[in-house]
């Protein structure tokens, strides 16, 4: 029987999904033998029209990294979307919007004065020169993508069946959903491939943390030398571990740094912002109106921290411009 | 479900505002209201909580979500808490929450919480007229609507036929 | 009658990018336009963000060469807030460094660029990747490539938490000292990784120098152009990716300026066009002059070929033959042919791989003292590394909180944009003749700009959709008349 | 997804309330709104609900129409939820599928538009049902009662609780913070309106109270703590040294006669400082236990240690009294809570315009119970301070009552009071009295005949407040012992000038300073006024919102004796009631911690303000105890992985609210 045919796309990304595939290493060879790769253009020539010959669901699996922003990418994904018999979201930001997905905390014109506005540090732009979707030049018209006012999730575009959680999905979790593909043996629609539980379980630290109440004081990383041993919250600095999906092996916990949530939250979250938000301020061991707010202002930035990789997929979604708020 | 996110057109704006009250101190207060007959704006909407210190930062914007235009979280005094420190614990989140929903786009004025004991049913009927007033000016809270191409999962009961049969006088 | 091409997307880079050719009524190119399609703003929403996660979210702008924005950015705050990492601190951070160029340089030659001349530019498409090398080149030595870079990464994982995406970097040095057994992994990747430097730039010299076709074309017209040329070197002008000035030359060869990353505002500036999303950077005391040659002309190339010409020199010995074995080669400095930018990189490869033998053996890199506490107040940071595909720039200002107000990110592909769009301009115009286009006519196009190993993703901290090739072809008037699909 | 036989079939059902409802909302189309509703298989609406026909219904429907959810639409869940609760367990289903909706005190009676009332009715209604749907059944759990109780304050509401119990055969510990039971009854001479001698009915019942073995009397006691809830309370009392054993002292009081002190030189804080007493002492006659206390703070052995302790030669071997004797504590467990911790009176010192503390002969009506009190100070003469008689003698009443600058309500008591001090001064002095009231309020049991009988005497009534009062101008200069009132003659309608030569201030009733204090430690909550809040006005009394905590006596509000020991045995009855039953249905709603998914991140284990959390170390998870779990939710709101749950608001349940209240008007 011909091997099932799987397909790579990006859409928003940074291409660190791909390498996270080539991180598969020896295994990719495990893989490219196990499968038939049909599209993957980062890393190789096959183009849409491929795609388009296709049948429909003929694909096994398509994996499709990166949040949506353009009309572009929307088109694409709705085409493998109609190619695919398993849509994976893969990585953090086709899953939950990724860090791309905090230019939601504000609006298209104002990400374009800052990279284009004259004199905006080495910018010379006296013109006012914008890209433009169409621009006429000498023999016709080039065309350039347009971009949509927020950062989506896969799942906001199109049906998504599974998730590959992660920034970038570790490679252990690659594997484990390729090989699950390959055995037929995925779980029911919907899911996210990886555990459902929360980092703590699996800290090393997790028993260096207090049992009362205990942050007095918020320390930021740059301000301490961090204990390699101790619970980063016990030493008063934030860490999205305990609201955070788990399967990472904490790695960033082993680079003596703590965790940034972007394994995203767990099946039983609905806000993952808001959660680990509640989680952290409940332990803030002051009763004092005016004490608990001087102590919670040494956070100084909530919607980015508590949000570093979720904006999109927050209940609250893009509130700044349709809310017509500043924001940041 | 509809993302509601403004009103209807024409008609004057009236805001829809969700409010959370604890059992012990702000829910027996509005029942004080009503049998002092107290009038106030019919903007606000109550769901009982045993304590403040069980509101969920995540019920908050999931109200927001839902078409909230604000809201109230009423617990009881500091010191007061039926549960001891219940209400504290609410205070800390919503110190927090604000300043999130304010970075986000939303005015944080939106979101307030008050203490409000059984005996204040004076103070129950103030704080919801002067929160309504504060966010009929603040106007609608508009919300884009998130896309769900896989459907809206949110409950999955079915209407089961509605008997219209001996309905008492 | 006219037409126009749309080649969309380029393929085999990181990032995405879209060509426009334009053809005469003869069918030969009237003018060929290189696009980068789309912009992230990574510089807006970085406002509001503490500045001690710009490390980590940097390094969101490209995932294939993340280490650089975060080292990049991680030097930025030791500028920010006027901190000297310790010995061990900077030393761990020079070790994952060149790892990471080593590891990034292999990618590209096996991965990206390398199948064009392994495989060959005319091979099926099919055959161009990868594979296409993994079959070419043998299982044996495939699993070797793929060992070594797998090593080279599980090293940065070790000591940066993770490899795509590190988070050892803080202001004033690293998160994590090394241990003993740690310092020992790296003493045994060092050694093999300067034997398989060795090992692929012989592959280089066996496959493409021996090849006279693969010369000539390196040396053609099409993939030449005359510019000024930047990088860092050390005090002794060695290339240098880690730190030091950045050195100008002008396309004869002769230093033009000199000067640390502080003052790049003073010498780069950056043009937009209404067809790009991406920024043009030039000279500034050259100025703009659109896009051409020569020495009045502002635009200057970075990225390996261009580090080897603004350099004197290789700062390691077996580096250092592998240069002058190049500029022997290609008949002495500085050289113009954008092709030969892979060769550059073999040698950068192999310059990388010394640097963490000497590194993985300094007593320094044990110590236990890797990070200086910040005292001062900060104002504005700017942090400059050399990146596998040029210089990177970042550039913050904060409130006295260290919260960004303001951030400029110079990426390597943006300092090559304008040279990028020469090439593939002056590519198409070689290469496409009476309208005769074939599948590996185009890709002659798109080698001009793969051998920049442009990434986009980085240069517009983009975030792009793709379409597969598109041929379409207008008459004059613009009205589409026929469309074929280069693998149709 | 629901599996079929969980497949929700609510009833619905709207309630009248007579007019209380159907005069503003329209029930017949909330009704019909409500079976438009996803799940909803029939809504009715009825005159009362709660009444036992509609109550009937809901049983009737559920047998009929097979539901298994119900939705009362009505009044206050915290008044009737049980009542259906109970309704549906009768007709064989689980009480917890029930769900009130408040559309009585939060809709009817709080809003004008009737059209925004029906939209907020709606509101509310649907979130219910959506939450209904979600719901489960659960089972009760009850804990067992120690079967002793607490009775805090020993005056006459505390005594007759107190002896209630006992004589049922119950523990009790009886805590008053005085030296002497008795409280405020003990100071009044007679007590209206049948004139019969306040000590004469008092003293027994305090002797019994020393007598009844069931009962541990702890004076000079203060509670200190209160842990834990109905059931199972541990109480720790603070015991303040008297530095007279009580074990061994026989009452003879001979250490008191032989004190240093020759006389008495300090004021009597129980004769209101008009008598005296010595260092040692007792506050009076009557006083039980009858042990004398020694004063720490006039003491001279206790001050300077230089003193001939005179006492202790007095007592002789018997040795009872003992300098070295210092402050205890004892801890008690007790299964409910009698809260009889009384009144205050008034302090009309800031009334500056009557004078009282400036003017010599102004006095309270406190003051002058004392005066008329055979065992009082005077022996029961009405005297001034000067010793002479009172000619004529002013009572001035809703001192500090009815008066919004101090307290707007009425504290019941003072007319009669007033009346029998008016009938009191004027046998014992003849004097010409007058009251100044602005309604007198006679509405007990014989008050009215006693207000005619005072009349008849010949006593003075004049409706008014007296506005000034100044001294008498006396041949140019003032006397300050005479004085002379400006009253506003309501009935006559002219300002009068009326000379006395006594004044009393008729005092308020007011919450005791500490009372805050005592409503924190025993969890209650208090009306605006400070007293303590009952559970419910009519239904419930003596209860309050801490199930094991009952209230007797005036501090819950304004009583007079007879009231006071009504209520006092009404206390004794419920305490009865939860003692004797021996154990307690709990609500179910606390909170539980799924193993499955709980990451042990331990954020819940600081936060629980009853240590009811635990990490279970070989599981690396929390385990919570759900004795010690009162429901908060605080736990579970600070979940970061929804790992911790409470039963009757789990995440899904709120959600599902939140969904209904907001998706549909």
């Amino acid at each position: 029987m011909s091997k099932p045919k799987v397909g790579f796309y990006w859409c928003a990304s940074c291409g660190g999904c791909e390498e996270a595939v080539v991180d598969l290493a020896e295994d990719v060879l495990k893989v490219v033998a196990a499968v038939d790769i049909v599209f993957w253009p980062c890393a190789m020539d096959f183009k849409r029209s491929d795609l388009e010959a296709m049948a429909d669901g003929e694909m096994a699996a398509c994996f499709v990294n990166g949040a949506i922003r353009t009309s572009e990418q929307r088109e694409m994904v709705e085409l493998c979307r109609r190619k695919a018999q398993a849509l994976v979201a893969f990585g953090s930001c086709a899953h939950t919007g990724g860090i791309p997905g905090l230019a939601n905390l504000c609006t298209l014109e104002s990400i374009f004065e800052t990279v284009y506005g004259d004199g905006q540090f080495s910018t010379v732009n006296p013109e006012k020169t914008r890209p433009q979707a169409a621009t006429q030049v000498p023999g016709g018209g080039v065309t350039l993508a347009t971009m949509d006012h927020s950062v989506k999730t896969l799942d906001q575009v199109v049906p998504v069946d599974y998730y590959l959680p992660g920034c970038p999905p570790p490679v252990k979790l690659i594997a484990a959903a390729v090989t699950a593909l390959l055995e037929g043996n995925l779980p029911p629609r919907g899911a996210v491939l990886a555990p459902d539980m929360a980092l703590c379980k699996e800290c090393p630290r997790i028993d260096s943390k207090p049992q009362d109440p205990f942050l007095r004081e918020f320390k930021r990383p740059h301000q301490v030398l961090i204990d390699p041993e101790k619970c980063f919250l016990a030493q008063g600095i934030l860490c999205m571990g305990p609201a955070t999906r788990d399967g990472c092996d904490h790695a960033c916990i082993g680079g003596n740094m703590p965790c940034t949530g972007c394994l995203g939250p767990v099946s039983r979250t609905r806000d993952y912002g808001a959660a680990i938000l509640s989680a952290v301020s409940s332990l803030v061991d002051s009763n004092d109106e005016h004490e608990v707010a001087a102590i919670l202002e040494k956070i100084p930035d909530p919607a980015g921290t508590f949000n570093r990789y979720s904006l999109p997929s927050s209940m609250l979604y893009q509130s700044i411009s349709a809310n017509g708020n500043g924001g940041t | 479900m509809s993302d509601a996110t403004s009103s209807p057109s024409g008609e004057p704006f009236e805001p829809r505002i969700v409010a959370f009250f604890c059992n012990w101190c702000t829910y027996t207060a509005s029942d004080l209201a009503g049998t002092s007959r107290m009038k106030y704006a019919a903007n606000v909407r109550v769901i009982r909580l045993m304590c403040s210190g069980r509101l969920d930062p995540q019920f908050v914007v999931a109200a927001l979500r839902r078409g909230a235009d604000g809201v109230l979280v009423g617990g009881c005094h500091p010191g007061d808490c039926h549960y001891q420190e219940g209400n504290y614990k609410c205070l800390r989140r919503m110190e927090l929450l604000r300043r999130m929903v304010g970075q986000m786009g939303i005015e944080p004025e939106r979101l307030r919480l008050e203490w409000i004991s059984a005996s204040e049913g004076e103070k129950l009927r103030d704080v919801v007229n002067a929160m309504v007033a504060q966010v009929k000016a603040l106007g609608p809270l508009k919300l884009e609507p998130i896309p769900r191409p896989n459907g809206d999962e949110e409950s999955d009961l079915q209407l089961v036929g509605a008997s219209d049969e001996g309905v008492l006088a | 009658m006219g037409r126009q091409i749309t080649i969309d997307p380029i393929t085999r880079l990181e990032g995405h990018g879209k060509i426009d050719i334009f053809l005469n009524d003869e069918g030969n190119v009237d003018r060929a336009y290189f696009q980068v399609p789309e912009l992230r703003g990574f510089e807006k929403f970085a406002q509001g963000r503490p500045a001690e996660d710009m490390p980590q979210i940097t390094s969101r702008i490209c995932g294939v060469c993340p280490t650089a924005h975060h080292t990049a950015s991680a030097k930025a705050l030791d500028d920010l807030y006027q901190v000297e990492p310790p010995p061990a601190g900077r030393k761990i951070r020079e070790l994952v460094y060149n790892t990471f160029m080593f590891e990034d340089h292999a990618l590209h030659f096996y991965f990206l660029g390398g199948p064009d001349f392994i495989v060959g530019p005319d091979a099926p498409k099919a055959q161009r990747n990868i594979l296409g090398v993994v079959a070419k080149v043998g299982l044996e030595i495939s699993t070797r490539v793929i060992a070594m870079r797998r090593q080279a990464r599980e090293l940065i994982s070790l000591i940066g938490g993770k490899v795509i995406h590190p988070v050892f970097g803080l202001p004033g040095g690293v998160a994590k000292a090394l241990k003993p057994e740690d310092q020992a992994r790296a003493i045994e990747l060092a050694d093999q990784a300067v034997a398989f430097a060795q090992f692929t730039l012989q592959a280089f010299r066996d496959i493409v120098l021996k090849n006279p076709q693969y010369v000539d074309l390196i040396t053609s017209d099409p993939y030449t152009h005359r510019t000024y040329y930047m990088g860092l070197v050390d005090a002794k002008n060695k290339v240098n990716f880690y730190d030091g000035m950045l050195r100008v030359v002008d396309p004869q060869g002769k230093e033009f300026r000199k000067f640390p990353a502080r003052d790049y505002l003073k010498h780069v500036a950056e043009h937009v066009e209404p067809w790009s999303y991406v920024k043009f950077c030039y000279l500034k005391d050259v100025g703009w002059r659109g896009f051409e040659d020569g020495p009045q002309s502002g635009v200057f190339a970075v990225a390996p070929l261009a580090r080897l010409n603004a350099s004197d020199g290789m700062p390691t010995p077996q580096a250092q033959e592998a240069y002058e074995e190049l500029y022997a080669t290609l008949g002495g400095k500085p050289v113009h042919f954008t092709l030969a930018t892979h060769w550059a990189r073999l040698v950068e490869m192999l310059c990388a791989a010394e640097m963490i033998r000497d590194l993985a053996r300094d007593p320094d890199i044990v110590r236990p003292e890797v990070r200086t506490l910040p005292t001062a107040t900060p104002v504005e940071g700017i942090g400059v590394v050399e990146a596998p595909r040029g210089t990177l720039l970042h550039h913050y200002q904060t409130d006295p909180d260290g919260v960004i107000t303001s951030a400029n990110l110079i990426v390597a592909t943006q300092n090559n944009a304008a040279r990028i769009a020469m090439s593939v301009d002056k590519a198409a115009k070689g290469v496409i003749h009476n309208g005769q286009i074939d599948d590996g006519i185009l890709n002659k196009v798109e080698m001009a700009f793969r051998a920049y190993d442009p990434c986009h993703a980085c240069a517009t901290h983009a975030l792009l959709g793709q379409t597969p090739l598109r041929v379409r072809v207008y008459d004059p008037h613009g009205q589409l008349i026929r469309e074929f699909r280069r693998d149709g | 997804m629901m599996s079929e036989e969980n497949q929700p079939r609510i009833g619905v059902y709207v309630c009248h309330c007579g007019s209380n409802i159907a005069g503003v909302i329209d029930v017949g189309e909330l009704a019909a709104f409500a079976r438009g509703l996803p799940g909803v298989v029939l809504a009715r609406h009825y005159k009362y609900m709660c009444s036992d026909p509609g109550q009937e219904l809901v049983k009737q429907d559920i047998a009929q129409h097979r539901l298994n959810r119900i939705v009362v639409a009505a009044c206050s869940p915290l008044l009737h939820e049980k009542t259906f609760r109970r309704a549906a367990e009768d007709a064989g289903l689980n009480p917890f599928l029930v769900q009130m909706a408040n559309i009585r005190e939060h809709v009817a009676w709080v809003t004008e538009d009737k059209k925004l009332a029906d939209a907020k009715a709606k509101a509310q209604l649907a979130a219910a049902v959506r939450r209904v749907a979600g719901h489960e059944s659960l089972q009760r759990k009850s804990v067992p009662i120690t079967a002793r109780v607490l009775v805090v304050g020993g005056g006459i509401a505390g005594i007759q609780a107190a002896l209630t119990l006992a004589d049922a055969g119950k523990e009790v510990i009886l805590v008053e913070r005085e030296p002497t039971i008795g409280g405020h009854m003990a100071m009044f001479d007679k007590t209206f309106p049948t004139l019969d001698c306040a000590a004469c009915i008092l003293t027994p019942k305090m002797t019994a109270v020393k007598e009844q073995p069931k009962i541990k009397l702890l004076t000079y006691s203060e509670v200190e703590a209160v842990e834990g809830s109905v059931g199972s309370y541990h109480v720790k009392v603070h015991r303040r040294a008297r530095y007279v054993k009580e074990d061994l002292c026989v009452g003879c009081m001979q250490c008191i006669e032989e004190c240093v002190f020759k006389s008495a030189k300090i004021p009597n804080a129980f004769d209101q400082g008009l008598g005296m007493r010595k260092p040692i002492y007792i506050p009076f006659p009557q006083a039980v236990p009858p042990i004398p206390v020694i004063d720490r703070e006039t003491c001279l052995k206790l001050k300077t240690g230089k003193c001939k302790q005179t006492c202790l030669e007095a007592c002789g071997e018997r040795g009872a009294l003992d300098f070295e004797q210092k402050d205890w504590m004892e801890e008690y467990d007790v299964g409910v809570i009698v809260v009889a911790t009384g009144f205050q009176a008034f302090d009309p010192t800031p009334m500056t315009y009557y004078g009282y503390g400036r003017y010599p002969n102004v006095y309270t009506s406190l003051e002058v119970e004392r005066l008329l009190n055979a065992a009082g100070p005077t022996e029961g003469k009405v005297l001034l301070r000067d010793g002479s008689t009172p000619k004529t003698v002013g009572i001035v009443h809703c001192i500090g009552s009815r008066d919004r600058n101090y307290h707007p309500y009425c504290s019941r008591v003072c007319c009669m009071y007033s009346l029998k001090l008016a009938h009191l001064i004027h046998e014992k002095t003849g004097a010409e009295t007058y009251n100044f009231y602005i309604d007198i309020r006679a509405p007990g049991k014989a008050f009215e005949e006693f207000y005619e009988r005072t009349q008849k005497e010949g006593l003075n009534f004049v409706r008014g407040r007296v506005g000034d009062v100044e001294p008498v101008e006396q041949n140019g200069n003032q006397d300050p012992r005479r004085l002379m009132l400006r009253v506003d003659d309501t009935l006559e309608g002219k300002i009068r000038m009326i000379p006395v030569d006594m004044l009393v201030l008729s005092v308020a009733l007011e919450p005791r300073d500490g009372a805050a204090e005592v409503r924190r430690m025993f969890n209650m909550s208090c009306s605006s006024e400070g007293f303590f809040l009952e559970k419910h006005p009519k239904l419930a009394p003596v209860n309050t919102a801490n199930d094991g905590v009952l209230l007797a006596g005036a501090c819950q509000g304004p009583k007079d004796i007879p009231d006071t020991v009504a209520q006092a045995d009404a206390a004794a009855a419920q305490a009865l009631v939860l003692v004797d039953r021996g154990e307690i249905d709990l609500e179910p709603n606390t909170a539980w911690i799924d193993e499955e998914v709980c990451s042990g991140c331990k954020t819940c284990i600081p936060l629980c303000p009853y240590k009811a959390i635990r990490r279970d170390e070989t599981k690396g998870i929390a385990v919570i105890d759900e004795a010690l779990c009162k429901g908060c939710g605080t736990c579970v709101a600070s979940c970061p992985s929804g790992a911790a749950q409470q039963h009757l608001f789990t995440d899904d349940q709120v959600y599902d609210e939140i969904e209904g209240i907001m998706a549909y008007v």
